[in-house]
């Protein structure tokens, strides 16, 4: 990545009117995606944004970045194919919490062991927007919701500790509305390398207005982000889902496969098979 | 070589044991042998669901000429051991006049070989074994065979000294012990089956499975990225791309499931490198609908469908052609694709290559249905012609216009920008979109982009690549992909015969060419359609597209035993009879 | 009622405006008080993808007798606000000599509206709510519509009390507010529609979607089980069965995806439960490996499978007729298993029902290919009859003897055990396996239990629920699943100018119903066959399996704009002139 | 479940005799399940056994009780959907690395979270036997293969501690070679409710023959099992992968959902459509 160079976060937005209801969350993660990438520096065409479906999902377009909007949880392998062949790219991942972590739950786990050099960007608000308002895995289990009557009755999933367990190497949670830190982090992730992961709170106010009140719930992590994966897991287990910050910094080897100039004459190839 | 007055043009043998004996290695070596001494032929190893102890067995087939297919029956069967034999013989039955070397030790012979109409030579080949230090049952076998085709020690040492080069001379002489003890024991045996001369290739013969070929071939296209998840039998593709690959500077990724494979390589795919995959059929459901997202969002990929006998996870060993289905009608919408298939062990080459080129000349996916019959089989061929397409995907250029990454074109191919060209940004996607990309519902942009999609397809030039059209007469054999080498060897024998037929197969699966294979079957007589398939599903693929001529016969059946030239010789005989 | 002597069979009226304003809630009331006051009637709704803030439309069509489908255009159109009306207005054409009612705070109404025969008249709806406490546009618009199809108060207020109920009388008293200023604002506005009387029925009716339907008829098969992962246009079919089946004693699972919810309700039909999950195109996809294995392991289950456009994402709040390729011919391997549709909205109820009554019959995975059009769809029906089949699996009895699970039987429907069942015990295999179950690489296994799995369908009685075969003459209108509706009209309208036409339409999908079909079609003039897919699917699903008249046209299309019986009349009617 | 009969492990053996290679772990696994059934007491034909694809799957055929080998990968949901539908049955899910952890992988986190009343055995041979010898997620970084020459340069994946953060409620390693302890905590694991996950090292003579030498590896825990989450998670992230024994037992409430007696009367439901 080169020094910056002088870029607005308006040079990483797309002229598309994004679809999202007035208030979601989802429009401070783009401002904040768009202000980190102006703050790297790189022009918009080195970054490439990757993403499943769900309201979240429908992020990319709304950049001037390279997109993809491919299926249903699929984000994260789409992602990693596009940084192995493409090493020279910024990869971002764009997710929703069902896109994520239900349908999308396994290459979660296999991308953070991976350990592919990119950032993980999940739009975190506890519900299935898109499909009007199911449980995700971080749900509540007591929320009401036509699917799942008188709730799940199932203990959330704790993104974050998933994360740390399965190697990811460097894991932050932060909330949308502080646009601020959510752009420090998302700039720190990219940056950081191999795999970073970045939960965002991001309220449905939709199907999820009890979220607005999340504002006033969120504090910051009153501890210094720790090296040591256990430790942090084992903190992140006791904490009250609402810590922000970044919580944990690796030292991990990114993945070692990457495309490099491509050989044209493949005839030490073709001789292994002469008799 | 042997110089008798009784040489022959073809020998099959069969050696068989359990796993972990060396059969497999055994007639690896023979092969090889056969090779260098300018043969053709080709092996295929039947083995069962152990991976250790279970039955493991190596039919081999020597050819002067080029070999197409296995042959249905064996001169020469070396049992190493009997266990289970009950339940793989019935697929290698002794050829009438053959010889069964068997050792006593072993216990009887199975029913299936004592009622077959040949000769059982006892030899003690576990006790030759033990009585040389280190020494193995396989390499007696080798001996033994050798002495009855007439292949001498120098051609099998020099084989197997380049295999046992890294485990020291104490090994290769082992072996050659070993070699000499079967050699010498076979000297009584009768009766023995010299082969003719061989000709004398041109340049070296390649010795190479069609799962080899196929991964070869679709690095030739320019294939430098590979995502894979393991999968019988199309576990020798990823394996063959993995190391060499990384050779020419691509790279293949292990992924955790099929869903990442085919997500990984539309990634790289999207990022201007042209990927495949490799999978079987329970990973092929598995991808279908990324596949979809491929054609819709037009990013070019190949996958390579190794068909194993189905339903379900069905028999992971044994071939059928039974994918054909998924493969042309298995996605949810309308998304035109193609699909193409290899005609043979060598034609896993041209077919991966070609593979290759149609995707990234259509920005569509392409899937290759190979087999088990062919992935597995090891060949002897001659070195395959280079080929060279003109493969491109069709660039975007700046003009400092407004950059439509989905803009309609004369040739329904869209420009396409790779990340890092500035100007080109896009969102690729699987959503109905307009000619931009962006996300719509309108009947216009669906009707446009459908259309777009389908166009680009109708109008590609498939060259004559379409299949084969071969021998003459107004009998048509139409089949398609890996039983294309039976039907070949059946048109023979019946030339042969006196009966004149045709041989009609597709390698272009879907489209169908109609122009070319209408052409092929205008004035046909009697049409036999070939495939190993119980529902007969290439046949009503054709019949769901083009009108089929009206006298038709089916010879299809579900997998694991293979349709053999016999099978369709007899077919037509009958039918010609009538 | 309204007493003009100028009195209307059928009215149709749109309400459009912004997500959360109500449109949808005020068609809902409108329709569900004509079904008190005896009308039938259907309502649809079109959404944009924004859930708040987009577009959102209530398209309802009332009439004295039962409607088939939604009019092609609508005489009333009230406008709450015209955003992204560019977007979708084309939908939902005005029909000549119809009325519009817009808010001229809205901004002006769209080309479409303005160049279309009808009269505009402004109405201040926005104000009018603004001047009411808590007041809403929907209700407004209730009051409007009501009074130009002549609809009264009380008829109106029975439902919104009904609804409102939990909110208290203040809530009541307001929307009746509303109503009464729509009511009042309306007296001068011209033309109006007023409705005939309806005919007193016998019983209730039933206002019903096809969504709520499919459940239900489930539920009446015996279905006590479902796994579910959201996906639009399927959620409510899921959304119906949670909090039924609790009811009655069964489960609903929501999935982490559709690989979970499909293996989930196969788990739970070996247990003995009948079991259902719904999805739609993409869910589908990824459920084909799993229903490949509920077809080896003949595993009773039922998906529902509610159409959108495709391919890939495509567009998931409109309809298309575009799964039949992957639902019949998506499995890898030779798979048989049914595929059944429903022919309307109040059909999806028998079909659901029919489709347990399939699947635990034979134990075989059943498809239902539902779609957007017909799930989505809010109709008034007569209550459906009763429907009872002698459901039941075929048990497994101990009778000392050992128990083969694939046993070959003279149906090809093995008796099942369940696990409880002592002696009963057995290993489900997805693997090709004998008749105990145990996997085999054997040719005569593969073949005994393929051919049994394709007996038990080939054999089994469908009855006369194959499809329908309405009207007469020897024109054939031949369609399948939701498209009924608009074929029917179709055949209506021609019979009014004089050409007989019959329809036929498919429920049973695949295997296709030879003898009924090849009946139906005999002596066919002409032969128009109608679908919702670009590329004819159906028409080539019949053709690759059976010999089609001669005389055969078709009209086809992608989605997301549904065929309209018009377009079928205007087809046939060209036709007929040649 | 009743108190235990006299039943012997041989009542739950069935007569097939396994495929698998000589010395193969999964031999010793398959004695102590049905020893450990056997101790349970409960009859064959009221458990059920549920695997995927790989040599370990293949074990339901030789149990004598009802089995499901279904497609590789989904023996959680396929045991999960039966357990709901049929709360009566003891239900096993047995699987190898391969088909639990990798294909298998978003299964696992959430049957973890479910928590649905039922037991998963992990054969866990850290490779893909049944195709050979490709890596799982278990495998060394740097274990050689055909496929991934030179090693995978990829942490291996701790299915313990991805375990108990989604929420298992019972978590226990044992070594196949130790029958006596495999008994007893299978046995345990199927009495504890919920969730219960045993992973068995369970060597792959063929293509990890190093593998023979995990009977002089292992060694017990030389802790008690805890009931706190965060705790074991901590303390499994830090061991050697080796240390066996019951590593956590917890008292989270079991999924609720689950079928009862079936009212065949659907009047009430049909009377909600009449207007
Ligand atoms: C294979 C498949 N299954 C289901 C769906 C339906 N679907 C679309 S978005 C979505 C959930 C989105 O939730 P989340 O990722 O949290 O995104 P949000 O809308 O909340 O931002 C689902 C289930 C789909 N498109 N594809
Ligand atoms: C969808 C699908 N993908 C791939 C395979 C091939 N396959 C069969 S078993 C297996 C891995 C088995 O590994 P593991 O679960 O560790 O079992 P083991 O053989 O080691 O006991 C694979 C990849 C398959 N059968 N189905
Ligand atoms: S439904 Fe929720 S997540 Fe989706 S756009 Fe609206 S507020 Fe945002
Ligand atoms: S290959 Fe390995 S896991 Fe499979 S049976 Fe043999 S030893 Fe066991
Ligand atoms: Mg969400
Ligand atoms: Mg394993």
């Amino acid at each position: 990545m080169n020094a910056p160079a002088k870029m607005k976060a308006s040079d990483f937005k797309s002229d598309l009117t994004p679809i999202w209801c007035p208030g979601c969350g989802d429009f401070h993660v783009l401002m904040s995606i768009t202000r980190a990438l102006a703050k790297l520096g790189r022009p918009p065409e080195e970054v490439a944004a990757i993403s499943g479906i769900g309201c979240s999902s429908r992020i990319p377009a709304y950049t001037n970045c390279y997109g993809f909007h491919g299926v249903h949880g699929r984000s994260l392998a789409v992602a990693a194919g596009l940084k192995v062949a493409r090493p020279d790219l910024t990869v971002l991942a764009l997710s929703g919490d069902g896109d994520g972590f239900s349908i999308g739950g396994n290459h979660f786990l296999h991308a953070c062991r991976r350990n592919v050099d990119m950032t993980y960007i999940v739009m975190d608000n506890r519900v299935y927007g898109m499909t009007k308002g199911q449980p995700s895995p971080t749900t509540e289990p007591d929320w009401d919701s036509a699917l799942t009557p008188g709730g799940t009755g199932m203990n959330p999933f704790h993104p974050l500790v998933i994360a740390l367990a399965s190697g990811a190497n460097f894991v932050a949670r932060e909330f949308s509305g502080d646009i601020k830190a959510c752009t420090a982090t998302i700039q720190e992730a990219i940056e950081h390398p191999g795999f970073s992961f970045v939960e965002i709170l991001s309220p449905c106010v939709t199907f999820r207005p009890d979220e607005k009140e999340w504002k006033n719930q969120v504090h910051n992590a009153q501890v210094e982000a720790t090296d040591d994966p256990a430790r942090a897991a084992r903190r992140i287990m006791t904490d009250d889902g609402m810590n922000t910050g970044v919580l944990y910094r690796g030292s991990r080897k990114p993945f070692k496969a990457s495309v490099k100039d491509s050989i044209g004459d493949l005839s030490t190839l073709e001789a292994a098979f002469e008799v | 070589m042997n110089a008798t007055s009784d040489l022959n043009k073809n020998v099959s043998f069969a050696i068989v044991g359990s796993g972990g004996m060396g059969a497999i290695t055994a007639g690896s070596i023979m092969l090889e042998a056969a090779g260098k001494a300018g043969f053709h032929g080709l092996l295929n190893r039947s083995v069962g669901p152990q991976i250790r102890g279970g039955e493991a067995a190596a039919l081999v087939r020597l050819s002067t000429q080029p070999a197409f297919c296995m042959s249905k029956d064996f001169n020469i069967l070396v049992a190493l051991d009997w266990k289970n034999a009950d339940r793989f013989i019935g697929a290698m039955p002794v050829a009438a006049g053959g010889i069964v070397i068997a050792d006593p030790a072993a216990g009887a012979p199975p029913r299936a070989v004592i009622d077959a109409d040949c000769t059982i030579v006892e030899c003690p080949i576990g006790e030759l074994a033990k009585a040389i230090d280190g020494g193995r049952e396989n390499m007696i076998a080798v001996g033994l065979v050798s002495r009855l085709i007439g292949m001498n020690e120098e051609q099998i040492m020099e084989i197997v000294a380049a295999k046992l080069k890294r485990k020291g001379q104490a090994a290769i002489d082992i072996g050659r012990t070993c070699f000499r003890a079967g050699f010498e024991a076979a000297t009584t045996f009768a009766p023995t089956f010299p082969l003719a001369d061989a000709p004398t290739p041109d340049a070296k013969r390649w010795l190479i499975t069609g799962n080899e070929a196929v991964g070869l071939g679709a690095m030739r296209g320019g294939v430098r990225f590979s995502a894979a998840y393991p999968i019988t039998p199309a576990t020798e593709v990823l394996e063959y791309l993995a190391p060499n690959l990384a050779k020419m500077g691509g790279a293949l990724v292990q992924a955790e499931d099929e869903l990442a494979s085919i997500s990984m390589i539309i990634g790289a795919s999207f990022g201007g490198l042209p990927s495949v995959t490799a999978t079987s059929g329970p990973g092929l459901s598995l991808m279908m609908e990324s596949l979809g997202l491929a054609a819709a969002s037009e990013t070019p990929i190949v996958v390579i469908d190794v068909m194993r006998v189905g339903p379900s996870t069905g028999i992971a060993t044994k071939s059928e052609q039974s994918d054909l289905n998924i493969a042309v009608y298995g996605f949810h919408g309308d998304a035109p694709h193609v699909v193409i298939a290899p005609l043979s062990v060598a034609d896993c080459l041209f077919t991966g290559q070609w593979a290759v080129h149609i995707a990234e000349s259509l920005q569509t996916p392409v899937i290759v249905l190979s087999d088990q019959s062919i992935g597995q089989s090891r060949v002897l061929i001659d070195r395959p012609a280079d080929i060279s397409f003109m493969t491109q995907r069709k660039a975007y250029i700046d003009n400092g216009e407004d950059y439509f990454r989905y803009a309609v074109t004369a040739d329904g191919v869209s420009p396409m920008s790779l990340p890092g060209q500035a100007g080109g940004q896009y969102t690729a996607d699987g959503l109905t979109h307009g000619e931009r990309g962006t996300p719509s519902s309108d009947q216009n942009d669906q009707k446009q982009q459908m259309d777009k999609r389908g166009l680009k397809i109708d109008l590609f030039n498939f060259g004559d690549h379409w299949g084969v059209d071969e021998g003459k007469g107004d009998i048509v054999i139409l089949t398609w992909g890996s039983l294309t080498g039976a039907a070949r060897e059946a048109i023979v024998t019946l030339a042969d015969e006196g009966i004149n037929a045709r041989l009609v197969s597709l390698r272009q699966v879907s489209p169908i060419p109609f122009e070319a294979l209408n052409n092929a079957l205008f004035g046909a007589d009697k049409v036999l359609i070939v495939e190993q398939s119980a529902s007969g599903q290439f046949y009503r693929h054709l019949r769901s597209q083009m009108d089929m001529p009206d006298n038709i016969r089916q010879l299809n059946r579900e997998g694991p035993s293979i349709i053999s030239p016999d099978e369709i010789v007899a077919q037509i005989r009958d039918w010609n009879d009538q």
